[in-house]
């Protein structure tokens, strides 16, 4: 195995590009290094791209977003009082993986590259609208989270392709959103079912709702049903009701040994109704 | 003699008996008694069994005294984790 | 074989340096090159946390870090707890509150317990507890380990 | 110098002093079975099976002997032939011969400069395979059609047409069963089964093995019993034992795991194939989980009838467990304590003890007692539910105690079942305000408890300080309680005793620290060489004082004439004997060997409270009782964390822990990712009282507390869970899902 440590974003896609054999690129390592020791894969070459500055900064954007680079770990999201306050589904969902010691390697764009439908950090990145910049050696472009990943452990990056970092749009005005998974313990498991809620208010009534499923179909899902549910409503027991339906509607899972078909698709829709209440107290104002 | 208890899955090999009585004043002449008298129960107590005198569990205790009034009772044998 | 790497870190404050397979973890290189064996590898996938130490200050599983990731770094081990023959407030609690059994998951809950008091001194009992939730331990029940966790932080919080 | 009967007064027993391992043990200086590196060493890597049943065809091993830094491979051809009953078992499951029994078996080790070499050339050896058809339920595999194990395991107790799988039943009872439910007023049935759970000691298994030619070779090795390492892996190998000086390291946990052995003879057929140089083995967790032992699994039927006023009239229990492709499973065990709390007239036992495609089943804790415990505690809660009877005052009403006929047979002696349900019945938690979806539930447990082989040496050093030499592993603080129980009976200070735990070379056979034994066994082999030792220094001072030695006692560390008839003479203490040892007959010290009866088991009682989400059916444990029965606590801090122990191990196998198996037959969660045992965030506190009647059978008192404590939790939760939900789960684990879809069903 080659181990290489690019300081360049550039570079970094040049050595995947260039690489014949099998490539990771190693940002917090919480997957690279489990498959690694478990011999699933042992890539030829291994892109350290904690190196590159970039790839470390947490940083406001101007129109007053926010960009996390490639390599930033969750307790570093965590730390970040402001991010925080903003977007606390989205951080809360990233915070949710692993133990301490995982958040203190684990990265928001390793979650998303990693491809699990069950990815904790995905849903708060999709509901809050996120794009991710690739680079590669067609250059670069601008990505909506969504459509990175491609099924179970598969993306839709291409051969010698980076992601550097996430965008985050700003938060703008009675906004809020929120992050709720299922799992058997009350830490360091892999979600069961996820959900998170992105909303915006006028007074008390949905203006903008995005809801996004974890766990339930071969990718993380953004249910625009679920999120239509809720518009122009004020999370009444109907609305919070069709919310649920349409949510454990948009289901497609499997049976396996975390959770069965039936009960993920009962608790997608419990936990969408949950997460919208949080959402919606926190578009008030609340610090719920 | 000593009365020597059998668990049900013993009585079978002991032409049916629920209780046995053996000469021994100590449990290894007991079980050595218990064989003679019925050589079905040879492979039961060869694979090991506890003896329980008057109440007192004294696993692979062959010298464990026995007395006349003595209350006997073949157990599993057990260790724990 | 791989080409082996030379990598220079430093140890709890002491500088030292050692050559590594780069698929080699930090956790292999403290314990096979460094013989730092106070890490112990539980799971070798981050589950168990047997294996913390920080690295430049944070919390990491060492078994989920590559040893040659290490190099300018700073790693903390439990072997850097005790200040001389004086042990840090938590190993003396952790032994009064009889908080450990088997001992092989105490290195580790040590150092992260360690590190939340860095960044809470005043932990709540639930705060301890999902703090430690990466450190498993079969043997307590966890209820000593967090009472003595708790105990040292109110004797630090005293004390400073 | 014998003691008469338990004490009552003690200076040191009952304290909690710092176990003499702590430093040690905080500071990373303890050394575990993986922490030992020789010059000269090589790593070994197991190959194991991916499929759960195949005839194994060929072993190629070319590709890897030809890879640098290779040294030796061996298969089973490497090991003799000719082994039968559980020395064959064991020489199997270490290593497969003609078929793979389980996903995970052994069927080829290497070894190699280093771990990643070993870990490549373990990859690089070529098997083929003829897979086979599988089973891995204990019920499908009992069931007419099931791929047959291995044919001709069965024992003589099998009775004639069961399934070549069936290969041990046992049958137990008194009374009559018919007339005991007829005179109930309530008769209550029901089936349960209970999926297996694994000791999750967090230390893997690891050891460092050396074997010549010659057969001689020593092992560094984490383990509950060297003696068990040395005998067991001596008759893998064909080689004499004592050949084998095993030495134990600290151990990581073993709860009855690490009472056999696994890797232990691969280290020494790989070293004495690689020229004798030391071979060291560290099992990875996959491998922990895939191929150690868990416990069996257990399918069962329990019926139990009850007047109105709450008197047990008769139970009957049928008991089917599988422990893996072996014999083995506790069934015997389980079916002889099913209903060991109480006292009843008509019961009946039936067990069968079933093969599967599962690993070879190892002790856990109080073995076979949780699954029994789990189906007749349920259906006695669900009788007193049915007729509104206190589970308290009920298990009260038939609770077993001194002279009852235990339901195995004999009469019990002293025992505490009664005390620990009257202390759990005054204890705040029992009276706490429940709030909606919450319920309450009660359960008692048992464990008989163990003497076994059992060695100690006392010496006395030229200070007068104490050395204690015992062969049972220090799992849990056992050092602090025989360092106290030295103390005691030396009266010297705590501080100046040293307790070793020696190696196969430097004591008497020693069995493992399992069934509750070590501090009743070794400390009660410490208690008898101390005072071996004390009958030798009383005789050193008689001798100094020219008296007979029967006029000496001894007494707070000093030797004393017996009365004024004996002459006047100062106190003798022991540091002024030893310090003159070597001029007064040469040095001093005592030992104890014996397989000692005595033991007594300890009952306990447990009270839980949990809170079900309706909506999830997740089960959040809101508050935990443990009373249990010490008899004496000699470290009262180590006994609660038994207590505390026993019980989360029984809260994970209640609510998540579980053996996945797909249809492949191969295991779906080997890793703590999704073999989930309790985290810390997921518990609360566990409260403990103490209860202590004394056990006559030990100089203090003691009785063994480490098993009981998991037996209770798996029916007490299950109670409260059925309180909280109205819903009565017979299948463990408590899973969400499954409590959920309880939920959700409309029906009872």
């Amino acid at each position: 195995m080659n181990y290489h440590t690019p300081e360049t974003f550039e570079d970094a896609a040049a050595i995947a590009a260039r690489a014949a054999g099998t490539t990771r690129f190693l940002a917090g390592g919480t997957d690279v290094l489990v498959q690694l020791r478990s011999d699933l894969v042992t890539p030829d070459d291994l892109i350290d791209i904690k190196h590159i500055p970039a790839a470390k900064a947490i940083t406001r954007t101007g129109d007053g977003g926010w960009r996390i680079g490639a390599a930033v770990s969750g307790a570093e999201m965590t730390e970040n009082a402001a991010l925080c306050a903003d977007w606390p589904g989205l951080v809360e969902g990233m915070d949710l993986i692993g133990s301490t010691q995982v958040q203190g390697r684990a990265t928001l764009v390793g979650n998303l590259c990693n491809g699990s439908p069950a990815a904790d950090g995905v849903p708060g990145l999709i509901a809050a609208g996120c794009t991710v910049t690739v680079i590669g050696p067609k250059g670069s472009r601008e990505v909506a989270v969504e459509e990175i990943p491609a099924g179970p452990g598969k993306t839709s990056l291409a051969k010698g392709e980076v992601i550097t970092g996430v965008t985050i749009p700003a938060r703008g005005q009675h906004g809020g959103d929120a992050y709720l998974r299922f799992i058997p313990r009350t830490e360091m498991d892999i979600a069961v079912v996820g959900c998170a809620v992105n909303l915006r208010l006028d007074g008390d009534t949905v203006t903008e709702a995005r809801v996004v499923l974890g766990a339930v179909a071969p990718t993380v899902r953004l249910v625009p049903e679920a999120g239509e549910a809720i518009l122009g409503t004020t999370l009444e027991a109907a609305a919070l009701d069709r919310l649920a339906e349409a949510a454990s509607a948009a289901c497609q899972p499997i049976d396996d040994k975390r959770g069965t078909i039936e009960f993920r698709t009962h608790v997608a829709g419990v936990l969408a109704r949950r997460a919208a209440k949080i959402a919606h107290a926190r578009a008030k104002g609340g610090t719920a | 003699m000593a009365e020597v208890h059998l668990w049900s899955g013993l009585r079978s090999l002991a032409d049916g008996q629920e209780v046995v009585e053996v000469e021994g004043q100590t449990v290894g002449q007991v079980l050595d008694g218990l064989v003679a008298a019925h050589p079905g129960l040879e492979p039961a107590i060869k694979r090991g069994v506890s003896v329980a005198v008057d109440g007192q569990v004294v696993p692979g205790n062959r010298t464990h005294p026995v007395a006349p009034d003595s209350e006997v009772f073949l157990l599993q044998k057990l260790a724990g984790g | 074989m791989t080409k082996r790497i030379h990598v220079s870190t430093e140890l709890n404050g002491d500088a030292v340096d050692f050559l590594c397979d780069p698929r080699e973890t930090l956790l292999d290189c403290l314990r096979d090159h460094l013989g730092a064996m106070g890490a112990k590898e539980g799971c070798g996938t981050g589950d168990c946390g047997a294996c913390s130490v920080t690295l430049d200050g944070r919390l990491v599983c060492s078994c989920l870090v590559l040893g040659v990731e290490a190099e300018g770094k700073q790693i903390g081990t439990v072997e850097g707890m005790a200040d001389g023959e004086s042990l840090h407030p938590l190993q003396r609690k952790f032994i009064e509150h009889a908080a450990l059994q088997c001992g092989i998951c105490t290195p580790g809950i040590l150092v992260a317990a360690k590190n939340l008091l860095e960044r809470n001194p005043d932990p709540s009992e639930t705060e301890v507890r999902y703090w430690l939730a990466g450190n498993l331990c079969r043997c307590t029940g966890y209820d000593k380990i967090v009472r003595a966790v708790m105990d040292a932080a109110t004797e630090m919080r005293e004390a400073s | 110098m014998a003691l008469d009967g338990p004490k009552t007064a003690y200076k040191y027993i009952g304290t909690t002093p710092d176990r003499p391992d702590g430093l040690d043990k905080v500071t990373g200086r303890a050394r575990y079975g993986a922490d030992i590196n020789v010059p000269g060493m090589l790593h070994g890597a197991v190959v194991r099976s991916p499929h759960a049943h195949a005839r194994i065809l060929k072993i190629d091993a070319t590709k890897a002997l030809a890879m640098e830094g290779v040294k030796a491979v061996v298969t089973r051809a490497d090991f003799p032939d000719g082994l039968d009953g559980e020395d064959w078992n064991l020489q199997e499951n270490c290593m497969a011969g003609e078929k793979a029994l389980y996903d995970g078996h052994a069927v080829a080790a290497v070894a190699a400069t280093s771990p990643l070499i070993a870990r490549d050339a373990a990859k690089a050896i070529v098997v083929d395979y003829e897979p086979l058809p599988h089973v891995t339920d204990v019920d499908a595999a009992m069931a007419e059609g099931a791929p047959v194990i291995r044919d001709g395991a069965a024992d003589f107790s099998v009775p004639e047409g069961m399934h070549p799988n069936v290969v041990r039943y046992f049958e137990s009872g008194r009374g009559e069963l018919e007339k005991g439910f007829a005179e109930a007023d309530l008769v209550i049935e029901k089936s349960f089964t209970t999926e297996a759970a694994h000791q999750g000691y967090i230390e893997p298994q690891a050891c460092l093995g050396q074997m010549g030619a010659d057969g001689r070779g020593e092992m560094w090795v984490t383990t509950q019993g060297h003696w068990f390492v040395r005998r067991m892996s001596a008759a893998i190998l064909g080689t004499e034992a004592t050949g084998l000086r095993v030495t134990p390291s600290e151990i990581g946990g073993g709860f009855g795991g690490k009472t056999t052995v696994f890797i232990e003879p691969l280290s020494l057929a790989l070293s004495r194939k690689a020229g004798g140089k030391p071979v060291k083995m560290v099992m990875t967790r996959g491998e922990v989980l895939r191929a150690t032992g868990p416990t069996a699994s257990a399918s069962m039927d329990v019926k139990m009838g009850i007047t109105k006023d709450g008197r047990i009239t008769a139970a009957s229990g049928t008991f089917r467990m599988q422990g893996g492709a072996f014999p083995g499973a506790p069934v015997d065990v389980t079916t002889m304590l099913a209903f060991g709390n109480y006292d009843i007239e008509h019961v009946h036992q039936v067990g069968y003890d079933v093969l599967a495609n599962r690993p070879k089943q190892a002790a856990y804790r109080a073995p076979g007692a949780p699954m029994a415990a789990f189906a007749t505690e349920s259906v006695l809660d669900e009788l007193c539910r049915k007729l509104g009877l206190d589970p308290i005052d009920t298990r009260l009403k038939n609770a077993a105690r001194e002279g009852t006929r235990a339901t195995f047979g004999p009469k019990y002696g002293p025992i505490g079942l009664v005390e620990t349900l009257e202390a759990a019945k005054a204890h705040a938690n029992y009276h706490a305000p429940l709030g909606p979806n919450q319920g309450r539930g009660v359960a008692s447990g048992y464990w008989m408890n163990h003497g076994g082989e059992t060695s100690a040496s006392v010496a006395i050093s030229e200070d007068g300080t104490v050395t204690v030499s015992i062969g049972t592993p220090d799992i849990g603080g056992s050092r602090a309680s025989m360092a106290l129980m030295a103390a005691e009976a030396f009266g010297v200070a705590y501080e100046n005793v040293r307790v070793n735990i020696s190696d196969t070379g430097a004591l008497g056979v020693n069995e493992p620290t399992h069934g509750s034994r070590a501090t009743f066994a070794s400390g009660l082999a410490t208690i008898r060489a101390a005072e071996d030792c004390i009958t030798k220094l009383c005789k050193r001072a008689a001798d100094k004082w020219g008296i007979d030695a029967e006029a000496v006692t001894w007494e707070d560390g000093c030797a004393k004439p017996s009365g004024p008839n004996a002459g006047e003479f100062p106190p003798m203490p022991i540091a002024e004997i030893a310090a003159e040892m070597g001029e007064t007959g040469g040095p001093i010290s005592g030992h104890f060997e014996d397989t000692p009866a005595g033991f007594s088991g300890s009952f306990g009682t447990h009270v839980v409270d949990v809170e079900v989400d309706p909506e999830t059916g997740r089960t959040t444990i809101l508050r935990y009782l443990v009373v249990q029965d010490a008899g004496k606590a000699i470290h009262p801090a180590y006994v609660e964390g038994q207590f505390q122990g026993g019980a989360v191990q029984g809260i994970g196998w209640t609510l998540n822990e579980e053996y996945i198996y797909g249809q492949d037959g191969r295991l779906q969660n080997a890793g703590f990712l999704d073999y989930r045992v309790p985290v810390a965030s997921d518990l609360p506190m566990i409260d403990t009282v103490i209860v202590e009647v004394p056990n006559p059978g030990h100089p203090y008192g003691v009785r063994g507390v480490g098993e009981t404590g998991i037996t209770p939790p798996l029916p007490a939760i299950a109670n409260a869970v059925r309180e909280a939900t109205g819903k009565r789960i017979t299948d463990l684990p408590l899973r969400p899902s499954r409590v959920l879809a309880a939920i959700r069903d409309k029906g009872d």
